[in-house]
């Protein structure tokens, strides 16, 4: 026990010893993953031995085993509005006092005041996420989605304002109880579609994205407490290919796959939840 | 006897009791994937399940039992009291008091990320700074054990560190090298985007930065039971331990190989080169050296058990060995699950073959053999074996300590076998529903009902673990008793420094992580680098 | 070393002990570790290679 | 304990070092084969694309998407994993022929496999993750999302529909489409 420990020299001996091994073993895997098999697998690829090491290394796109398609493709687009930092910054900065302002002069002659609307024609915009109403009316204002009476109205409006108006509806908490009339409440079955989804037909629960925090696409607008009939007029409008700004096509597949009945109980369910 | 036994068994019990109620909730989740009609089975109580589950199993249980388990392996093995006690409370109410903080968030429906977080997703602040308090009170555990090291070694001039501690400590370094990765990622991407500071965050970087930490964390976890194997089973089994040499070098080489390689998780990922991702596959590979230096080394400590209590033959030493021993027993069981768990492994890691079996129910399958099966079978059995030295009284009796890890292997084949098998036909992973009626998918119900069937006995067996464990108030009280760990054939009187330090070895780990992670990270920061707006799942 | 730590197992014990170790591990270590290779192998020629190039 | 003892204990190690090395040296080789002559590596595509843009970059708007004979006779099918469907829901390919898979996400982490082929890759947020392969069977083969990408994920499947070859038959613009069932 009370030997000296081994000296310098046999740290050495085993230091080299380990670095020699270490050194080999990483020799063996760089050259093998950096240069031998992509230049073995160059020739399937048709491209020079340079090539397929740059494309081993990350320095160029694509396998150094196989051929990159080519890309030719224009086609329109369905929506502009673009989820940047720049756009949430705007909506994260927008004021909602000139937001008031301008719906009180451009929009509650149909959205109602406090954006709870009167008829059933309109839809409530109290409560409504600020990313929803924005996304609208940049798509009314773009030409995405159209509406005899929003796409004027929104056409007058710059980028700013949208967000302002989009900042004053979403400043309300929640959407007013005592809406109206509540239907759809113990609907077992549109519950569980709400809430669970159908896996035999692929459809998500609606829960999974109309819901606030659910981590879903940011424009996707919360239903709970909205105008049944506006909710049923949307999913057959996106069903019929009347309506079609919904990126990728999620509203329009969705709504597909719906029965005309569900429709109407799931836009009932959504009006009495609250 | 070890001095701070509250402090052990704080962390202990701790481990424990979050262990049991991690065990039921993965029950319910594979009810609810189950044909079978589960209650409350909305996806949203899923994630926030899975979410539970993941956390309390791979960041809670473990991370108190490995510093309990630390704190008495150095004042046992050492034969001082710790250094600071005091810190090392510091360090548990901190580790608590993140726990406390995370467990809030994922009850309350505001964090049902996952434990891996899935970064653009986020979830409410409270998550990740409750994480963030729990790894910064491991990390007062790493420098309690490396003054404990330190003052033995300057007390002790020459002398081996001790093998229990000398694997301690060097779970300790591998430790801080394996949280730098998750940490950068909590730090620099995810909390300046939960407190609005930055609305996007690299995708690709922080996965990146997260399969750092995503393979060695899994070793973190594995140490104790290599502990166990090494310094504690040889002693059960009535022999020694074959071999202190390489268990020391067995040590030194999880610390070199366990890091250089997280990114065999990111085989299928887009943002890395197969170039890169094949240097790591080779690194991998030579993950597999130790364990099977292990295999070897134990094989034959038990043999010469067994060949002391009367052994003959060429496997006549494995029938004389003392299977009715619960450290014995857990050993074996232990060895037959890291069997099927590290074959899964090796297929895992296999590169291109990777793309047969990444995240299906084969990888599911793979990690509950390595994790459930493997390590925490012998967190059971240290449990048993240090039950005694802790509290002076021995847990309930012999038999029912057998019982239970009987039922954990078996509870944990009966459940990962059928995963295997559905994992190659395609059932994917993280799903809360299948459609049955779809004729593709319809034949997995069974065996899915058969797995469901294994975790119902691991969760009967989770509960009798901690009713052995826990005061009887008709209990004979022990005379205080210290701990002895295994010796081996031969004592060492000296060992090369190489391998009673590890200068060497933290060289040479950040070597092969220049060469592995360099180019892989600095990628991010050449060029525009693609930023994913954040998609905050904070509740409603 | 502690006099406590002593497990009672004398140098001659051992050293008869020994003998015969470690031919029984290296036949199990050997036998588990080929069953290993073998299940391996199975898989990649059996369902990997099957189910096509991928790259 | 005399030194020829731990001599022998050492030399037992090593020779069972050995043959530790050597199985696994065997699965490296099995690897090394399976890359050099099948080209089998994991799809690496290391090709960037801003999430942000995506429904309007050329390549990945909704117009697009799908399977498409490009001029110099390569198949690409470009598919989109979006919360919680891939667009299109449906995509035909034919057996027997090289083709390659492109797919891309404008918002989270997906992921999917197509079941009983090695058809497997992460879609990552930024990035055009690609998939060469030839599809051996045919009919219609799921294809999840295997990445937990939000509440609605179990829901997230698609199909891959592999025709025989005789009976894929693109359109004058090169593009086929799923017929409805």
């Amino acid at each position: 026990m009370t030997e000296q420990p081994t000296g310098g020299r046999e740290r050495d001996r085993w230091g080299f010893a380990a670095a020699m091994v270490v050194a080999g073993v990483l020799l063996f895997s760089v050259v093998m993953g950096l240069i031998v098999l992509p230049v073995l697998q160059a020739p399937n690829a048709g491209i020079d031995p340079w090539t397929a090491i740059c494309r081993a290394v990350g320095l160029k796109a694509g396998s150094p085993a196989q051929p990159q398609p080519p890309v030719s493709a224009t086609a329109a687009p369905v929506s502009q509005v673009r989820w940047t930092p720049a756009t949430l910054k705007i909506l994260a900065a927008a004021d909602p006092r000139p937001g008031a302002a301008l719906a009180q002069a451009v929009c509650s002659a149909c959205h109602g005041e406090a954006g709870l609307s009167p008829s059933t024609d309109f839809p409530h915009l109290s409560g409504q996420s600020g990313a929803a109403i924005y996304k609208q009316l940049s798509d009314f204002r773009s030409g995405a989605r159209f509406n005899a009476q929003m796409t004027p109205v929104a056409k007058k409006l710059t980028d700013e304002q949208l967000a302002q108006i989009a900042a004053y509806y979403g400043s309300f908490s929640r959407r007013a109880a005592a809406l109206g009339p509540r239907y759809g409440i113990g609907d077992a079955a549109i519950s569980r579609l709400a809430n669970r989804g159908d896996p035999a037909r692929a459809l998500p629960p609606c829960e999974s994205c109309h819901a606030r925090g659910v981590g879903g696409p940011p424009e996707a607008p919360v239903l709970s407490g909205q105008q049944r009939e506006y909710l049923y007029r949307q999913l057959r409008a996106f069903a019929g290919g009347q309506r079609g700004n919904d990126v990728y096509r999620r509203m329009r597949d969705v709504s597909s796959h719906l029965s005309d009945d569900e429709m109407h109980r799931l836009a009932e369910f959504y009006q009495g939840l609250s | 006897m070890p001095q701070n036994r509250r402090l052990i068994l704080a962390h202990l019990w701790v481990a424990f009791s979050v262990f049991v109620l991690a065990a039921a909730l993965g029950v319910w989740q594979m009810w609810v994937r189950s044909p079978l009609a589960a209650p409350q089975d909305t996806p949203a109580r899923y994630y926030q399940s899975v979410t539970g589950h993941g956390v309390s199993m791979a960041y809670v249980l473990t991370t108190f039992f490995i510093m309990g388990f630390g704190y008495f392996t150095a004042e046992t093995a050492l034969k001082t009291p710790l250094p600071s006690a005091r810190w090392a409370w510091a360090g548990f109410w901190t580790a608590l008091a993140g726990v406390a903080m995370t467990v809030a968030a994922i009850l309350s429906g505001q964090a049902s990320v996952l434990y891996t977080f899935y970064p653009p997703m986020t979830a409410t602040p409270w998550f990740y700074v409750g994480l963030v308090l729990v790894v910064v009170g491991s990390w007062i555990w790493v420098a309690v054990m490396l003054v404990a090291m330190a003052r033995f070694k300057r007390a002790n001039p020459g002398a081996p560190v001790p093998l229990a501690m000398y694997a301690t400590v060097a779970n300790a370094i591998m430790w801080l090298w394996t949280t730098a990765g998750v940490s950068a990622e909590i730090l620099f991407q995810i909390l300046p985007a939960v407190f609005g500071w930055t609305q996007t965050i690299d995708v690709g970087l922080s996965r990146t930065l997260f399969s750092w930490t995503l393979h060695a964390i899994v070793y973190f976890w594995l140490f104790p039971a290599y502990i166990a194997f090494y310094t504690m089973a040889p002693r059960a089994a009535g022999g020694r331990l074959y071999s202190d040499t390489m268990g020391r070098l067995s040590f030194v080489l999880f610390l070199l190989y366990s890091l250089p390689v997280g990114m065999h998780h990111l085989f299928m990922d887009p943002e890395h080169s197969t170039g890169f991702k094949f240097i790591q596959m080779s690194l991998t590979a030579l993950v597999s050296i130790p364990t099977l230096l292990t295999v070897f080394t134990i094989s034959a400590s038990m043999e010469l058990a067994g060949r002391l209590r009367g052994g003959k033959g060429l496997f006549g030493w494995i029938k004389a060995l003392p299977w009715e021993r619960p450290m014995v027993l857990a050993t074996g069981l232990a060895f037959f699950m890291l069997w099927f768990g590290g074959g899964g492994g090796l297929i895992n890691m296999s590169y291109g073959m990777n793309a047969m079996v990444h995240n299906t129910a084969w990888v599911t399958a793979h990690f509950h053999l390595i994790f459930g099966g493997t390590v925490v079978i012998m967190y059971f059995a240290i449990a048993y074996e240090i039950w005694p030295s802790l509290t002076g009284r021995a847990p309930l009796s012999v038999a029912t300590q057998r019982l239970q890890l009987w039922l954990w292997a078996i509870g944990m084949m009966v459940m990962t076998l059928p995963w295997h098998y559905l994992g190659l036909q395609g059932q994917w992973r993280r799903v809360a529903s299948f459609n049955y009626a779809d004729p593709r998918i319809g034949p997995w119900g069974p065996l899915v009902i058969v797995s469901l069937a294994g975790g119902v006995l691991l969760l009967v067996s989770a509960v009798m673990f901690v009713m052995n464990l826990l005061p009887r108030r008709a209990q004979v009280r022990l005379p205080e008793q210290g701990y002895s760990f295994a010796l081996a054939v031969h004592p060492p009187q000296r060992v090369p420094a190489a391998l009673n330090g590890f200068t060497v070895w933290n060289v040479l780990v950040a070597i092969l992580m220049l060469v592995a992670y360099g180019f892989p990270i600095l990628q991010f920061f050449i060029g525009n680098s693609p930023q994913a707006v954040i998609h905050p799942l904070t509740g409603g | 070393m502690h006099e406590d730590d002593h497990d009672g197992l004398t140098p001659a014990q051992i050293a008869e002990a020994m003998k015969a170790t470690p031919r029984g591990a290296l036949a199990l270590a050997g036998i588990t570790t080929g069953l290993l290779m073998a299940a391996w192998l199975a898989m990649y020629f059996l369902v990997f290679l099957p189910r096509g190039s991928v790259g | 304990m005399s030194e020829a003892d731990e001599r022998a204990i050492v030399r037992s190690e090593i020779r069972w070092a050995v043959v530790a090395i050597a199985a696994v040296s065997v699965i490296m080789l099995a690897v090394i084969f399976a890359a050099i002559a099948m080209h089998i590596n994991p799809p690496s595509n290391v090709e960037r694309i801003n999430p942000q843009d995506l429904h309007l970059s050329a390549e990945f708007t909704e117009a697009n998407l799908g399977t498409k004979v490009e001029a110099n006779g390569q198949i690409t099918a470009r598919i989109v994993a979006t919360q919680f469907a891939f667009v299109p829901r449906c995509v035909v390919l034919p057996a027997d022929r090289p083709v390659t898979l492109r797919f891309s996400s404008p918002d989270v982490i997906h992921g999917l496999l197509v079941s009983g082929t090695n058809v497997n890759t992460m879609v990552v947020p930024g990035y055009v993750s690609q998939v060469h392969t030839v599809l051996r069977k045919t009919g219609d083969l799921l294809m999840p999302c295997h990445e937990y990408c939000g509440l609605g994920h179990s829901e997230m499947s698609g199909t891959i529909r592999v025709v025989p070859s005789a009976q894929f038959r693109p359109g004058p613009d090169g593009r086929v489409a799923c017929a409805a069932k």
